[in-house]
């Protein structure tokens, strides 16, 4: 497929190589074991409580897995001879959860030029990272990993699972999102932002043109014709000459954002590429409208996902009325200070969106630490303060591949569904329950009782009953 | 020596009670030959115009206004010109009279710095040591119609010094120091807090006044600023701007008794109720335009639950004006017209210590007077003279109709 | 939406008149109707404005409420329109307690072109489309703000404008040139095609003919490409610079130069800048303006009276200049004057709203006027300056600014005169949408 | 034990409480009656169907068949479970910061280059925006200016002129009128003891409040125990004393610290050794002398009259406290203690309480800056509770979604049942506290902190309905 970017833009394929092997090595000293790289044939879970997210809770069922895919869930259901069977009677299995915006897994999470369409995370990623393992500890078992707020025009993302040695064996998809920020990071002007998103959709206007004119000319050229007409005629003509490989990588994205098809002189050429939609986000209420202006104009609307900031829930009106999926900010609850009183004002995001009958996903919480990421606490929260259970739920799995465009594979247990799945401990919204294991397409990724960190965590105290304070 | 030695026996007499209270008044300093030749004689002259702010604040008909010497002879209602007697009248068609202006923290004619920041507690320092007499400042804030302010050490030490009560004309036309006896500067600002010296938090500061309290209790008793202050004999002006550093003026003032009156303070919401007739007044301001609605309400709030509210004006880094504005902002802002008047002149005096002798038109008291062409609230009123201890130090162009013009 | 009617108030019209005992109606956002004895529909809302005075909503000229301001990038493409925040109900509600529905929000900066200002109607909640009355206003710029944290010298940055103008110029002149160079280059290739057209068969002509050999072929493509060249370049295209094409539209009169400055020698500096560019100046801030009046009024600069901002340094900042005359003298020279809140929130030194947690400061447009008066500005003017001549300023008097049928119905109930001291707020209706109703107002008509 | 000596000191301490003390008009001789699904009364077994009824602010009866009292207040929530409100036995609340007095017009309106630096440094802490660990806050080599800003004005609110000021009142320090208290309240915390912070040696003395009720009614006890640092905090906090002159800001307190463990249990155990000098009538000497308002205060330390709390969070800092508390035969309660599971026994054999959390598995903010994290463990509650030792939760500065009840639950997840976990939040800090059976209870006699949730408390599905100090509904749920 021409036109797909390639996280391997920039670097050699030796030099991948070599970092990929370089890498593996920081990998299999981690603390979690590394999965066998094939999914075992056929693997069954059986005696569970199945949470299918869509369709009814099954109080005892089977998950059967055969090769990676979903091939059967129910209350009965035959296992083959060959299957491994995992029992997991009285637990709670439930699909993988689904991170859909995160910077976590990257080392840095902004370029720091403005506008950086050309970039994929794809390059950044380590897979060694603390981050997948943890992951897989919270159950998370898809993370689609997209440049943070700090750039106007961030990068591509792309959604890959938290196992595998190399960014290649981690993709569940390549990148099919742009970073897009409206609010600009702290301290930079709201205007230069605006101003700078529209110049540079213009300036990728007279890219095009220029391109189409040049193509027309060595169309010319190889014809051995000479020039017969003045730039704007040729740009016209031009225009459906126009190849993908002309435009360059700076543009590419930038193109497929705008739909994919080249649009020279007011007129439409060829369609190029696959288009692109992308991540806006919004820190403020007053950048929805902005967004979505911003998209509208530019083609991307409908493949945009608002990310939203706390106080964006303000806009909730014209959030309705965009009718654009979106992602919560992981801290749920907004907090207002009155300027005249001193008075805190509490909003809970999540059921206001909810109520607005918004298409919504729900991100671990603003803190780094380990406690603040579980995405089953976040909706836990949302059941807390009248968020429907089963709503909640979505939210946190299959809200997320719908807006990734993966629900055909990912978000829920239902035959044909790519096979992640968490075995909880108990009701997955009951914060005392762990999780204990991960089955990412079928392969057994985790395993609480092997999970060496996590073991040692829970270990009982080295104290030295010998060693005495004095 | 001082400035008011060269008024006449009688008035010296009348003033003696006040000596004794307030202390020695300025010094040597003050007594300027050049001036002195120009003291008047103590005839008396008569103000008339159309209304005058009554003790009260409100604005009633009618003011004609007797001066003799440096005091008020007489106020009052609907008297006419001539029952002034054989007096010169300066009269003012449709003006209103009111007492002199009165900026109860102000930095105004201040000769370098004031505070001394060796130690956070300093109170021996005086601000009448930093009054610069000459200061070209003085005449800006008197032709606004401010005649007095209290120049006060600034907000850098825990315990700044003593404020001085100073006045921008005096009877021999010079500034004065009216009373170098003014209350306690102390302060609970950000200010406060330095690196290389003694409080750096909230919980140091409101110890070491804790312990310079007790100290000054446990000692024997002398003239000393904290030690009158510790006794509750003297009261303290206080910036606290927060409604935390008012609830912690209030703590203090149950705790030891000791009688502190907040300043600058910019939030009233939640500490007005509990201030009241817990303490002696607050002091709101400065109040600029930029001012935000819980800064201006702060004058209104804390006098719905019956506290004496007066307003800074912050001069001189402020505009002249800004007495003015500071009480026509309060006044928008839910304060009632009379307080907000009050709160420029009388309240201000009450505070500083000498509402015995400036702050309101009332026969004996000292004659500062600004006649203004409407309502001293109204911005749009402009000052048309200014009289300071029966003196006429300034009038504006098409000023009174009859009289001297000096 | 049902007609409302305010009787019996005394109108400020908006221009200067007053109307005594007036009424005032407006249905579906636009005043129908204005005079003595106006008749409300027995339908209408009758509101009793006894006592009341009714102004037009007023206009900060100068601005900032509910804008998200940092620090102003250079860019002459930024529009203030993408800072507001139509959700900042509290510094919008504080805006309206002080009678003002509409600000011209400047694209303000520390130093430089901050882009361009735009005109924000007060909606609560509005749509964009709505809220913005005029999205381009003036290009905005700031003389001696900027000086912290890094200091600049201030002496380079109106020399930087000037060329920055300057620059536009060239860029024009460039865009001119290559215009030129490309219509004779267009013609000369409709020429060669009319030749290539007529002497089809004509040798050496570089047109391609099949069946020749492959050497000859060369040679002839070379001599041809040497002599197309030679004959025909295709004119070199200047770098499109939208930030110059946006100080050309300054140039051209389009747009006027609204700068910010706080100096009296920076004025100075402007007012020759604007002589020698002939560009149509505004002057916002102008502490100290009073000192060129005569200068100003020659050149017909508005100056839009600001306070200063919070100085940026130690040492004596510009308020050293600031008296509360300035708005008298230069109406006494014949300038005009008008009222702005300026940058209320500051933006300079780092946010203090955590320290104060007072974000609602207010306009106090009126008291600002107040005061003018009391200096000896004309108070009718001073409220015109406010209302309809503000509009004219911005160029929105068709919409609003006077109380005049068939203008929207943006208008203020006060208790008093506006600039009298216990004069609050007490309805404000914008688009005939009463938004603020102050608690304890009087009872109304027949509601 | 100390439990004696504390409780002495609360009497004295309640007596000298009140700083609004006045004729107690608020008084409300209202009898108000709950009545819930279950009532944890931590007195005995939890009391399915149960009401508690309560007489002017005080528990009077609690119970299954309880006859109403004629003319009470009946709230019934019969799905709702009742628990005594929670108790943080060692939370930092929002201190006061004190602000700028006179703001524009006085020339010294600028905001000082420290408070300057602060605010970014506690911008950059905070920003949402910045996901990765080395662009957070202040990174380890920050420069010495940043962190001595960082210390001066806003990440610490302990008095810096001293490295020992046991004389300083932590309360001082605390805005009685932040917000954080109502987000306190939201987390069902009606009881929160403040501890000083770790930027001093020996710091002030902390306080007891009480989260809502009327203001004059918050102060629990004005002045407690006398908190000490042992570890690397006092010295991280302040300028390095070896810098050039160059270097640094001009020579401040900040340069005069402990740079070393070994200096800052040099001046701990220096301050105790000069109070007993001082106590024989010798002359005390030296370096690091403790001011004089502190010897009266240490010396009531060492008579047991004030409690001492010990700050320790690496297992050779528990030992050097437990050393040096021996040495001088302190009792005390260890806070923080993150590496408590590495000394049981000890802390045992010493009877020894310990204020544990919050509990991490990484540690952020300035607690994460230090290198004292490096070896949590999540089971320590558990363990603590298997060792037999008294031990409280703590969430310290985390409030709302992350606050106590999430350490509550966080324990369960990892090991603890959850009665020792709600114990460990409401009846074992109120003892502690020296408040047993006043707080942390349902019981007769009680005062009626009490909060009613939608559910079961550490079930993530539940929330605080209803929260009542003294009696006094201070938050209800708007339906």
């Amino acid at each position: 497929m021409h036109g797909k970017p390639r996280y391997s833009a920039f670097v050699p394929a030796w030099l991948r190589g070599f970092v990929v092997t370089w890498l593996c090595g920081f990998v299999t000293a981690g603390a979690v074991a590394q999965p066998p790289a094939v999914p075992p044939e056929r693997v069954a879970l059986t005696g569970a409580r199945i949470i299918p997210v869509v369709g009814a809770p099954i109080a005892s069922g089977t998950v059967l897995v055969e090769r990676g895919k979903i091939a059967a869930v129910g209350p009965e259901v035959e296992i083959p001879y060959d299957a491994r069977v995992f029992d997991v009677s009285g637990k709670f299995v439930m699909p993988g959860m689904i991170d859909v915006h995160t910077a976590r897994g990257l080392d840095i999470p902004n370029e720091s030029r403005p506008v950086t369409p050309h970039l994929d995370v794809a390059d950044a990623l380590d897979p060694s990272q603390l981050f997948f393992e943890d992951c897989l500890r919270l159950g998370i078992t898809a993370v689609h990993v997209i440049p943070a707020n700090n750039t106007v025009i961030g990068g591509l993302g792309r959604v890959v699972r938290p196992i595998g040695l190399t960014v290649g064996e981690m993709t569940i998809a390549e990148g099919e999102f742009l970073k897009i920020a409206i609010t600009p990071r702290r301290g930079f002007d709201r205007m230069l932002q605006m101003a700078t998103l529209r110049e540079t959709f213009l300036e990728l206007d007279d890219y095009l043109a220029r391109v189409a004119e040049k193509r027309y000319e060595d169309k010319l050229k190889e014809e051995d014709k000479q020039i017969d007409v003045g730039p704007d005629e040729a740009r016209k003509r031009g225009r459906d000459l126009v190849r993908a490989e002309d435009v360059d990588d700076q543009h590419r994205n930038l193109l497929r954002l705008c739909g994919g098809q080249v649009r020279v002189a007011g007129g439409p050429g060829p369609k190029l590429f696959q288009p692109l939609g992308a991540f806006v986000y919004c820190g403020n209420a007053m950048d929805i409208a902005l967004a979505v202006r911003l998209a509208k104009d530019h083609a991307f609307f409908d493949r945009t996902v608002l990310v939203l900031g706390g106080e964006c829930h303000k806009a909730v009106a014209e959030l309705k009325q965009a009718a654009r999926p979106v992602v919560l900010p992981g801290d749920l609850t907004y907090r207002a200070t009155d300027p005249l009183t001193g008075e805190v004002h509490e909003t809970f995001v999540p059921k206001k969106i909810f109520d607005a009958g918004l298409l919504f996903a729900l991100v671990p919480g603003p803190d780094d630490s380990y406690a603040e990421r579980m995405l089953n606490y976040q909706a836990a929260q949302c059941v807390r303060y009248g968020v429907p259970r089963d709503e909640a739920l979505r939210a946190i799995t299959l809200n997320p591949a719908k807006m990734l465009g993966l629900d055909g594979r990912l978000g829920s247990i239902e035959p044909g569904k790519d096979a992640h799945l968490v075995v909880f401990s108990g009701d997955p919204l009951d914060f005392s329950s762990v999780v204990e294991q991960v089955f990412i397409d079928g392969i057994p990724a985790y395993d609480r009782a092997k999970d060496v960190r996590l073991q040692r965590l829970l270990s009982p105290g080295t104290s030295d009953s010998t060693a005495k304070p004095e | 020596m001082s400035a008011g030695h060269t008024s006449s026996a009688s008035r010296r007499g009348a003033l003696a009670c006040a000596v004794l209270m307030l202390g020695t008044f300025g010094v040597a300093a003050w007594d300027v030959p050049a001036a002195r030749g120009q003291a008047r004689s103590s005839a008396g002259r008569a103000i008339q115009a159309a209304a005058y702010v009554n003790e009260q604040g409100q604005m009633v008909a009618g003011g004609l206004l007797l001066i003799e010497g440096e005091s008020i002879a007489q106020i009052g209602g609907d008297r006419e010109a001539s029952e002034a007697g054989d007096v010169p009248v300066d009269v003012y068609p449709g003006a209103v009279l009111s007492p002199g202006l009165i900026d109860c923290h102000s930095a105004l004619a201040a000769a370098g710095d004031l505070s001394e920041r060796e130690h956070a507690l300093q109170p021996h320092v005086n601000a009448r040591d930093a009054f610069d007499r000459y200061s070209h400042q003085l005449r800006l804030a008197l032709v606004a119609g401010v005649t007095t302010f209290a120049l006060a050490p600034d907000d850098r030490n825990l315990v700044g010094g003593r404020i001085a009560i100073c006045q921008t004309a005096g009877p021999d036309g010079w500034p004065r120091v009216l009373s170098d006896a003014g209350p306690l500067k102390l302060s609970l600002s950000v200010d406060v807090y330095r690196p290389e010296r003694e409080p750096t938090s909230r919980s140091g500061a409101l110890g070491m006044l804790r312990e310079a309290i007790e100290t000054a209790r446990a000692g024997v008793p002398q003239d000393d600023p904290l030690t009158a202050f510790a006794a509750g004999a003297l009261p303290g002006f206080i910036a606290a701007p927060s409604g935390a550093d008012v609830l912690a003026c209030l703590q203090l003032g149950q705790e030891y008794g000791v009688r502190l009156v907040p300043i600058h303070t910019r939030d009233a919401r939640r500490v007005s109720e509990l201030a009241s007739g817990q303490i002696a007044g607050v002091v709101v301001g400065p109040l600029d335009f930029s001012a935000g609605q819980r800064a201006t309400e702060a004058a209104a709030l804390f006098a719905r639950h019956g506290t004496p509210v007066a307003i800074a004006g912050g001069l001189p880094a402020a505009p002249a004006d800004s007495l003015r504005i500071g009480a026509a902002l309060a006044a928008r802002s839910g304060l009632a017209p009379a307080a907000a008047r009050r709160a420029i002149t009388a309240a201000a005096a009450e505070l500083l210590g000498v509402g015995d002798r400036i702050g309101v038109l009332r026969a004996g008291y000292q004659a500062d007077v600004v006649v203004f062409s409407a309502d001293p609230l109204d911005l749009r009123a402009r000052v048309l003279a200014v009289y300071v201890a029966g003196r006429r130090v300034f009038v504006a162009d098409g000023g009174p109709q009859s009289g001297d013009v000096p | 939406m049902r007609p409302v009617a305010i009787l019996d108030a005394t109108l400020l019209i908006g221009d200067g008149r007053t109307m005594e005992r007036g009424g005032v109606l407006f249905s579906d956002g636009k005043i129908t109707g204005v005079g003595e004895n106006v008749q409300a529909s027995f339908l209408a809302r009758k509101i009793v404005g006894q006592g009341r005075f009714v102004t037009p909503g007023l206009i900060d000229v100068g601005g900032s409420v509910a804008l998200r301001f940092q620090f102003g990038g250079n860019a002459a493409t930024a529009n203030a329109a993408d800072g507001f925040d139509r959700y900042a109900e509290d510094e919008i509600r504080a805006a309206w307690r002080d009678g003002v529905t509409t600000v011209c929000i400047p694209a303000r900066t520390g130093s430089g072109v901050g882009g361009v200002g735009a005109v924000i109607r007060l909606l609560p909640r509005g749509q964009v489309d709505e809220v913005v009355l005029k999205r381009e206003v003036a290009l905005c710029a700031g003389l001696g703000l900027s000086g912290w944290p890094g200091p600049l010298s201030r002496a380079r940055q109106a020399e930087d404008l000037r060329r920055r103008f300057h620059a536009a110029r060239e860029y024009r002149e460039a865009q001119e040139d290559y215009a030129d160079s490309l219509k004779e280059y267009e013609e000369k290739l409709a020429e060669r095609a009319k030749q290539a057209n007529s002497g089809q068969g004509k040798p050496g002509a570089g047109g391609v003919g099949p069946g020749r050999g492959t050497a000859e072929q060369k040679d002839e493509k070379a001599a041809g490409k040497n002599e197309k060249k030679d004959e025909l370049k295709k004119p070199a295209e200047p770098a499109q610079d939208r930030a110059a094409e946006m100080l050309l539209r300054v140039l051209d009169g389009e747009l006027r130069l609204w700068v910010e400055a706080h100096d009296p020698a920076e004025v100075a500096a402007l007012l020759d800048l604007a002589e020698e560019l002939n560009v149509a100046l505004v002057i916002e801030g102008a502490t100290g303006a009073h000192l060129l009046a005569d200068r100003l009024a020659g050149l017909r600069v508005p100056v839009v009276l600001t306070a200063a901002p919070t100085p940026l340094a130690y040492g004596p900042g510009p308020e050293r200049y600031a008296v509360a005359g300035d708005a008298a003298e230069l109406r006494r020279a014949g300038v005009q004057v008008f009222f702005g809140s300026g940058r209320l929130t500051g933006g300079a030194p780092p946010p203090a709203e955590s320290v104060s947690g007072d974000s609602a400061a207010a306009p106090r447009l009126a008291l600002r006027a107040a005061r003018a008066a009391g200096a000896g500005f004309d108070a009718d003017t001073a409220l015109a300056a406010m209302t309809g001549s503000a509009a004219r300023l911005l160029g929105v008097e068709r919409q609003i600014g006077r109380l005049e049928p068939g203008l929207q119905a943006d208008l203020v109930v006060w208790s008093g005169h506006p600039l009298a001291p216990g004069a609050c707020v007490e309805r404000v209706f914008i688009a005939g949408r009463e938004v603020y109703h102050a608690e304890g107002a009087w009872p109304e008509g027949d509601e | 034990m100390t439990r004696g000596r504390i409780a002495r000191s609360a009497i004295v301490g309640l007596l000298a409480a009140l700083p609004f003390a006045t004729a107690d008009e608020h008084a409300e001789s209202v009898v108000l009656v709950i009545q819930a699904g279950r009532v944890h009364t931590l007195t005995g077994e939890a009391i399915d169907g149960g009401a508690v009824i309560i007489r002017d602010g005080r528990i009077e009866a609690v119970g299954r068949d309880l006859s109403i009292p004629a003319g009470a207040r009946v709230i019934a929530r019969p799905t709702a479970v009742v628990t005594p409100g929670l108790i943080d036995a060692c939370c930092t609340v929002d201190p006061e910061i004190p602000q700028q007095a006179s703001g524009w017009p006085f020339e010294n309106w600028r905001p000082s280059f420290w408070q300057w630096m602060a605010r970014q440094a506690a911008h950059d802490a905070d920003d949402p925006d910045h996901v990765c660990g080395s662009a957070c806050g202040l990174p380890h080599d920050a420069g010495p200016l940043a962190l001595a800003a960082a210390t001066m004005s806003e990440l610490t609110w302990g008095e810096q002129s001293s490295e020992v000021t046991p004389h300083r009142l932590v309360i001082d320090s605390v805005n009685l009128l932040s917000n954080d208290f109502r987000r306190l309240l939201r987390g069902g915390v009606t009881t929160v003891y403040v501890s000083a912070d770790s930027a001093n040696v020996i710091g002030g003395r902390g306080t007891i409040l009480k989260t809502g009720g009327p203001l004059r009614e918050r102060t629990v006890r004005r002045a407690d125990a006398v908190k000490a640092t042992i570890g690397g905090d006092p010295s991280r906090r302040g300028l390095p004393n070896f810098l050039p002159p160059y270097y640094g800001p001009p020579p401040t307190f900040l340069t005069r610290r402990p740079t070393t463990r070994m200096g800052v249990e040099w001046v701990f155990r220096k301050a105790f050794y000069d109070t007993l000098r001082a106590r024989k009538g010798l002359k005390i000497y030296g370096a690091d002398m403790p001011p004089p308002q502190a010897l009266p205060v240490l010396q009531q330390v060492l008579d047991g009259d004030v409690p001492l709390r010990i700050q320790a969070r690496m297992q050779h800092d528990i030992f050097t406290a437990l050393r040096l508390a021996a040495e001088f035969n302190l009792s005390f309660a260890l806070e923080e203690a993150t590496e408590a599971y590495r000394c049981l026994p000890q802390l045992k054999a010493a009877g020894v309480p310990v204020i544990f959390g919050p509990l991490y598995m990484d540690a952020k903010g300035f607690r994460g800056r230090t290198d004292e994290v490096r070896q949590p463990r999540l089971n320590t509650p558990r363990q603590l509770a298997d060792a037999g030792i008294e031990f409280a939760l703590t969430a310290q500065e985390l409030r709302d979604e992350e606050g106590l009840v999430r350490q509550a639950m966080f324990a369960v997840q990892n090991g603890l049942t959850p009665e020792q976990a709600l114990r460990a939040i409401t009846a074992t800090p109120a003892g502690l506290l020296g408040l047993a059976d006043e707080v942390g209870v349902v019981s007769p006699g009680a005062a009626a902190d009490l909060v009613v949730w939608s559910a079961e408390p550490l079930a993530a599905t539940s929330r605080p309905l209803l929260v009542l100090i003294n009696g006094r509904v201070v938050l209800e749920e708007a339906n």
